[in-house]
């Protein structure tokens, strides 16, 4: 199917999301689209799958002038969208929602569960995951959400197939797993658009690019002739040396800043490490290894047994994120979205409401005061923006991720805790943020960051615990810590053979 | 029971009687509920083998299922049924007729309603004459009254004691807005006559010379507006009627600064009682003479209140009555 | 949990589905049990067909429009305005059977302005963007407000060459035996029972409210028409409200203005909270839904037989709804942990 | 978006400011001026200060619960209690004043069983996990049903000898001159937008509200302790309706146990709303709530003084809140289209 928008332009209000776009896809083709934050990609992709009409422009599918009016329109095209935010109904079960509006019924008018329920294992199957068609939604990690929308796209026969960050949640393993599907698919002629901020998987899986500034196509051609510097450039418009990171020496402070003892809880056993001041950690490990029911725990949202000591006081056990606040260790958060932000609030609010929470101590508020901390952050920071009155949602994602740093960095803490901090954050934006990182760092911060991206651990991480199915299975300083070493730790391979290194390898 | 008579003692018989009356909504019925169960008490002590039960029931159809949570237990004789609404519970009563129970309706009328032993209530239709020539004789060498109505709802209650009033009132008596609807809430008829006093010029205010009510809580809420308003006219109000003869609001006037007179026409939560006897009578056979029987209702008479003169009773005569005291042997809450 | 549900996954059959449902998911069914013990105890009366048919056909009325409730909540929505519905709805259907003397007409009429009504209620939270809990305020305080207006003379009554007629579906039932009757009302009650239940649970559109309820913006970009599945959700309870304006003159053979019906929002609502029915929508069962309704009647019915001074029935319902929606929440957080 | 942020950046002074304000946020505003006129084309006296100083001095009770009902829906939440814990302080404060004598006694009381109710609200609702609006409706029910069962139904009433000093409050006020008078309720009413607006605006508590009504989880993983948050706001309403019972004691000198404050829930919901403060919570200001409040009591009083039946007011008040807040969706929709 050839899918040709022509002179797409989409105005939110007074914002030109996307200016006379044009955008083509051939059939059995994947297609990488790029760009910073805010580019425009997902609106495209948006206008393309009927979620909202252009403000004007043509799609053309075959040659045919089509008006896409609503998702429904989309699907009978053979268009399906995988959005980028986590589109499930939390408590429908996992295959009322893959057919969600397209349901299998028998000729009664009543559904035909055991149809859709046999469909869905089918496409597991193919995907090589394990996951209940039965279960309600709610009870899955992130991970399997993302692969039940992935797995909800296949469900049904199509011809073109948009993924935006797709892969936010998963591990290589599963991300390799997608790919061989993608192929299997654009073999038999079915294409693919992509959009991802993690380059790499864009060299592995599409053939060609499009690159998207400020709602302005400004480069397309083929993948073959690029490198990952060329696209960076031309997604941000100048060049990005990584340099400063790779040829960084690690240094940290002799004291200690957090002690942490026997950590055990739900998801995680027998955690130890000493964080000195100084130092930044990487916690690492695939999904499901207890990445984040550790950050959690050290944050004080889920009980754990165990002892947690900062500064030679050990925290009360339990659930007290006030306490941990009170001692000085703060949390940013992952998904941002649900659990960072306050949505409704003045960006002047959200940097100040960490400080109202640990230091603030009378009654009422100044507003000269918390302006000058706006001030003092959106300095420190680059936070890009004019109007501090207005709510946090008006920023992009990484100026939001700002905006939660600069919240933590006004209560003076010294153990900081980064849970996926550049989830779904561009290139530019992503480097800005290490390089705060290592600021921080330098100026006394004790810094845990918690990923499952290597090049982002390697280029800002001291030293890395790799965990596997909840424990400590290595400890790596910064010479060990290479892409291989990791995932050979992370898989368990040390411990249950070679059998996972021979399948690692195979895959890259 | 006396030991001359064995037969007779060998022949009291035991008799159940279902008493099923509205929860009280406002003061009326809430006093109700409580002299009803007094003199349930008090007949069960007098009559042996009676038992009565009272049920109350917030609304028409709460009524219906104690009707036939009654009638399911099979062993009533008689109900006494004090309707939320008159037609609503229509069918409710025909289902006790028709399963060979006796009925005596109280307050509320159920028209063209056969079968029953009695509709027992006040006389709502002589309160309103009785107000309407009260008034005619209080006003006469006026040329012309003008007056608002305070009502309570849309019951028979109200159409009844309307139209009782109308009937009499001569031409000269002109009510100068809508009537307004209180739900007999003093505080809904506080805030009515306030929102009248400020949306009106000082002449119409002026002008205004009684008002008609139905019910002495009603009144209460008027007086506070009354005596609350600040505004630049006169009060020129000479009386407010209303219906009830509750020592709250005499006490009102005999403290009130304001020089308006007050004529109520005893109406009492306390009526319910009658309807019990007349019940009980019935069930024993004994003659019943506490109401007048008029075109086959029992109506219980009613007197006038005033401190205006010309009527039954002053406050003070009214506080010394047998009538007052059993009114107020229920306790003061 | 997880791990529960995949020992509980295709292999089992369902009977022993059921069998576990009963006692993992329906904690509620356990206070079901409790009350009728206490109702049992205190009532000698209470295990006979007279009574127990008795409590359904009670609870007829408030069940069916809890039934509609479901649907609303379920959405996400709250309709607040059913009182007033049936009320008005009920005053109108007299007139029209006063003045037409056809039972069927008069259905037919409550059906239809069930359906306008239910349509308002949608268009104004659907089209005007108005939160569902003021839309349907407004709507109740408008439809009370009119009736009162017409009938500021006194109640509508139904003329008495229809009322026995009419009265047949409040009194009337099939008899098994002359002395054995299945009251029409239960009959009613029962099916409705079951029509929602295999709407909710077997239709796309029961599939479409709980995925409008539990997230709305995932629902639309599905393709989910979200408006119109909101306004349906009100429009049926507008019926239901019709249905039960029927039966609610067919019993009183007339209706109070001001008073019918009031507070029947309250009884469904919390109806269907006990029921197990999620607030904020997306989850709930039917037979929730069902048997709160009989346990509020229940309720009411224990307190008879106790002879508990009818002003405290507030407070001791207050005080079982608190504790069967405890028990719940306590028996989910036990389930997840 | 983005754009006109832009332009309407930093350079604008203050009244500049606050006179786009009025035009861009406070869209009701536009109904409020609105409505004034209509008034003062009805009532002649309209804008005498005795017709002004009413609509305030009768707005006080339902505006009072009303500032109360805003922190609640801000943070997320709902209270439909507030009607009956108005009853149930105003009737028990009764009998605290005929038995000590001192108004001061019965104010205390009045604030410290409003924390307490407002705290089961909050108790049950953190603590216990119920729905807010399940919660409130079992409390509604509650204080209800005791005051009925103390009172069998009928009111509570001062006793003579402390009459004149409790209605002091209800129709005292400051005497400018000796025919201009500002009335005590006038001032409270005020004094009490003044401090919520400050509360929310400009405190701590203010803007937890707003954060934990947005989004829970952030709030949380913010440090907020949400739970007390919530609870705070419900004994807030608490209080709130233990000062607003004193007023009605002070205004009626009695409280009729079954019929007292019903409906101030409903009244002081639709003002919240009419004032633009979201249902789900997050968003709203107090102001908005103030004008709401004074909004539905000049519609009674335009209807009175243009003599309409009073059985109507509830339609044209239902249609009017429609309008209200069918006017902001409007302007709210332009705005960010
Ligand atoms: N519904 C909307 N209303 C107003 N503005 C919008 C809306 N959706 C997107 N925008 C704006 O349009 C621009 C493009 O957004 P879009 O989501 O398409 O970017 P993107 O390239 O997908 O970014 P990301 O990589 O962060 O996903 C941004 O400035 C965004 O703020
Ligand atoms: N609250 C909880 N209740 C039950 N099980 C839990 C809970 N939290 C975590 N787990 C389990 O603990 C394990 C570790 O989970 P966790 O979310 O920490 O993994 P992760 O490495 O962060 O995964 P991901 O890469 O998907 O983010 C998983 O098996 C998960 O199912
Ligand atoms: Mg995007
Ligand atoms: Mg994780």
């Amino acid at each position: 199917m050839l899918v040709e928008m022509k002179g797409i332009v989409k105005d939110f209000g007074p914002v030109r999301a996307l200016d006379h776009v044009n955008f083509t896809v051939r059939p059995g083709e994947i297609v990488g689209l790029l760009g910073e934050n805010g580019a425009g990609k997902s609106t495209l992709m948006n206008v393309l799958a009927g979620s909202y009409p252009p403000t004007s422009g043509e799609i053309f599918i075959n040659g045919e002038k089509v008006n896409i009016a609503n998702a429904k329109i989309a699907n009978q095209h053979g268009i399906r969208l995988i959005h980028q935010e986590l589109n499930l109904c939390n408590d429908l079960r996992v295959f009322e929602n893959m057919f969600l509006a397209n349901e299998i019924t028998n000729k009664f008018g009543f559904l035909n569960k055991k149809e859709m329920i046999s469909r869905c294992n089918k496409v597991f199957e193919r995907m090589k995951v394990k996951i209940d068609p039965n279960s309600p939604v709610e009870k899955l990690p992130a991970a399997d959400k993302q692969l039940v929308e992935i797995a909800k796209a296949l469900l049904f026969k199509c011809e073109l197939i948009i993924m935006d960050e797709p892969t936010t949640a998963l591990s290589t393993n599963e991300i390799e797993n997608l790919f061989s599907i993608m192929r299997q698919l654009r073999d038999s002629g079915v294409s693919f658009i992509y959009i991802s901020h993690k380059i790499p998987e864009i060299f592995e899986i599409c053939e060609t690019y499009y690159v998207l500034r400020d709602g302005k196509l400004v480069a397309e051609g083929n993948l073959k002739d690029m490198d990952e510097n060329g696209i960076t450039e031309l997604m941000i418009g100048r060049q990005l040396a990584d340099d400063e990171f790779s040829k960084r020496i690690s240094s940290f402070g002799e004291k200690i800043a957090l002690s942490v003892k026997n950590l055990t809880g739900e998801g995680f056993r027998n955690i130890s490490f000493d964080l000195h001041e100084g130092e930044v950690l990487a916690i690492t490990g695939l999904h499901g290894s207890g990445c984040d029911a550790i950050a959690d725990a050290l944050y004080g949202i889920i009980p754990y047994k165990g002892e947690i000591i900062v500064d030679g006081i050990h925290l009360k056990a339990g659930t007290n994120i006030r306490d941990s606040l009170c001692h000085g260790i703060v949390m940013v958060p992952r998904m941002r979205k649900e659990r960072g932000i306050h949505n409704d609030l003045s960006i002047y609010d959200n940097i100040s409401m960490g400080y109202f929470n640990t230091k603030h101590k009378r009654f009422f508020i100044n507003s000269k005061i918390e302006s000058q901390r706006f001030l003092r952050q959106k300095k420190a920071l680059s936070i890009k923006t004019e109007q501090p009155q207005n709510p946090i949602t008006s920023l992009s994602g990484g100026n939001q991720q700002k905006v939660i740093l600069g919240r933590w960095l006004e209560t003076d803490a010294k153990i900081m805790l980064f849970d996926n901090p550049t989830q779904g954050i561009d290139v530019g934006t992503k480097f800005e943020i290490y390089r705060l990182i290592l600021d921080l760092a330098r100026a006394g911060k004790a810094i845990i960051i918690f990923s499952q991206e290597f090049p982002e651990i390697y280029k800002v991480a001291d030293s890395c615990i790799v965990l596997y199915k909840g424990e400590i299975n290595a400890i790596l300083n910064r010479h060990e810590m290479t892409e291989k070493n990791v995932m050979y730790y992370s898989t368990g391979a040390n411990l249950e053979g070679e059998r996972y290194a021979q399948n690692y390898k195979k895959h890259v | 029971t006396s030991p001359e008579e064995p037969k007779e003692q060998a022949e009291t018989k035991s008799f159940k009687i279902g008493v099923v009356i509205p929860s009280g909504d406002h003061g009326f019925t809430g006093e109700s509920v409580a002299h009803a169960k007094m003199e349930a008490e008090a007949l069960m002590t007098e009559y042996d083998g009676l038992e009565i039960v009272v049920k109350d029931g917030l609304e028409a159809s709460d009524q219906i299922t104690s009707i036939e949570n009654l009638l399911a237990g099979g062993d009533v004789d008689l109900i006494m049924l004090w309707p939320m609404e008159g037609e609503a519970l229509r069918s409710a009563a025909q289902s006790i007729i028709d399963s060979g129970v006796e009925l005596v309706v109280y307050d509320r009328l159920i028209s063209n309603f056969e079968g029953l032993v009695g509709e027992i209530m006040g006389d709502n239709v002589g309160i309103g004459k009785m107000m309407g020539e009260y008034i005619n004789k209080y006003y006469a060498d006026m040329d012309s009254v003008q007056y608002l109505r305070f009502v309570g709802d849309s019951s028979t209650v109200t159409s009844q004691r309307n139209e009782g009033m109308d009937e009499v009132i001569e031409p000269k008596f002109k009510q100068v807005a809508n009537t307004f609807v209180t739900d007999w809430s003093t505080e809904t008829a506080q805030g009515q006559m306030e929102d009248w006093l400020n949306a009106h010029t000082v002449e119409e205010i002026e002008e205004l010379d009684l008002i008609v009510t139905h019910d002495d809580e009603i009144v209460d809420g008027l007086m506070n507006a009354l005596e609350a308003y600040s505004g630049p006219a006169k009060i020129n109000i000479k009386l407010i009627t209303s219906v009830g003869g509750r020592e709250d609001t005499l006490v009102k006037f005999e403290n009130t600064k304001l020089p308006v007179k007050f004529c109520t026409f005893y109406f009492a939560p306390s009526f319910i009682r009658e309807a019990l006897r007349l019940s009980v009578a019935h069930l024993y056979g004994e003659e019943y003479t506490g109401a007048n029987l008029v075109n086959g209702q029992y109506l219980i008479p009613s007197f006038s209140i005033s401190n205006a003169g010309d009527a039954t009773y002053d406050f003070e005569e009214y506080r010394n009555s047998d009538i007052y005291k059993e009114r107020y042997s229920i306790g003061k809450f | 949990m997880l791990k529960t549900i995949k020992n509980m996954s295709n292999k089992t059959k369902y009977p022993k589905d059921l069998y576990k449902m009963l006692i993992t998911e329906y904690s509620f069914i356990l206070s079901f049990i409790l009350l009728v013990i206490i109702a049992a105890s205190v009532n000698k009366n209470f295990f006979t067909w007279t009574n127990i048919s008795n409590i359904f056909v009670q609870s007829s009325m408030v069940g069916l429009i809890a039934m509609g409730m479901s649907m609303v909540i379920s959405a996400g929505l709250i309709d607040i305005s059913v009182g007033s519905q049936v009320a008005f709805i009920g005053s109108f259907g007299i007139l029209v059977l006063n003045n037409t003397g056809s039972i069927f007409i008069m259905l037919l009429f409550c059906i239809v302005v069930g359906f306008i009504l239910g349509g308002l209620n949608g268009l104004m939270v659907t089209k005007g963007g108005i939160p569902a809990m003021i839309a349907t305020m407004a709507m109740q305080s408008a439809c009370r407000s009119i009736i009162n207006h017409f009938g500021s003379g006194g109640p509508f009554t139904v003329n008495k060459e229809y009322y026995e007629s009419l009265r047949m579906l409040a009194v009337g039932g099939i008899y098994i035996t002359p002395k054995f009757k299945i009251p029409y009302l239960m009959i009613i009650f029962c099916a409705a029972g079951i029509i929602f239940d295999i709407i909710m649970k077997h239709t796309k559109f029961g599939k479409y409210i709980y995925a409008v309820g539990s997230n709305e913006t995932s629902a639309r970009l599905s393709g989910i028409n979200v408006d119109l599945v909101k306004a349906c959700t009100f429009i049926v309870t507008g019926i239901m409200c019709g249905i039960t304006s029927l039966i609610y003159a067919s019993r009183t053979t007339a209706v109070a203005a001001a008073s019918a019906a009031t507070g029947f929002e309250m009884d469904a609502i919390a109806a269907v909270a006990i029921g197990g029915t999620s607030m904020s929508g997306g989850k709930g069962k039917i037979i929730g839904t069902f048997i709160g309704v009989l346990m509020f009647k229940m309720i009411s019915n224990i307190l008879t037989a106790a002879d508990v001074s009818t002003y405290l029935n507030g407070a001791i319902s207050a005080a079982i709804i608190v504790i069967a929606v405890l028990m719940q929440k306590l028996q989910n957080s036990k389930k997840s942990s």
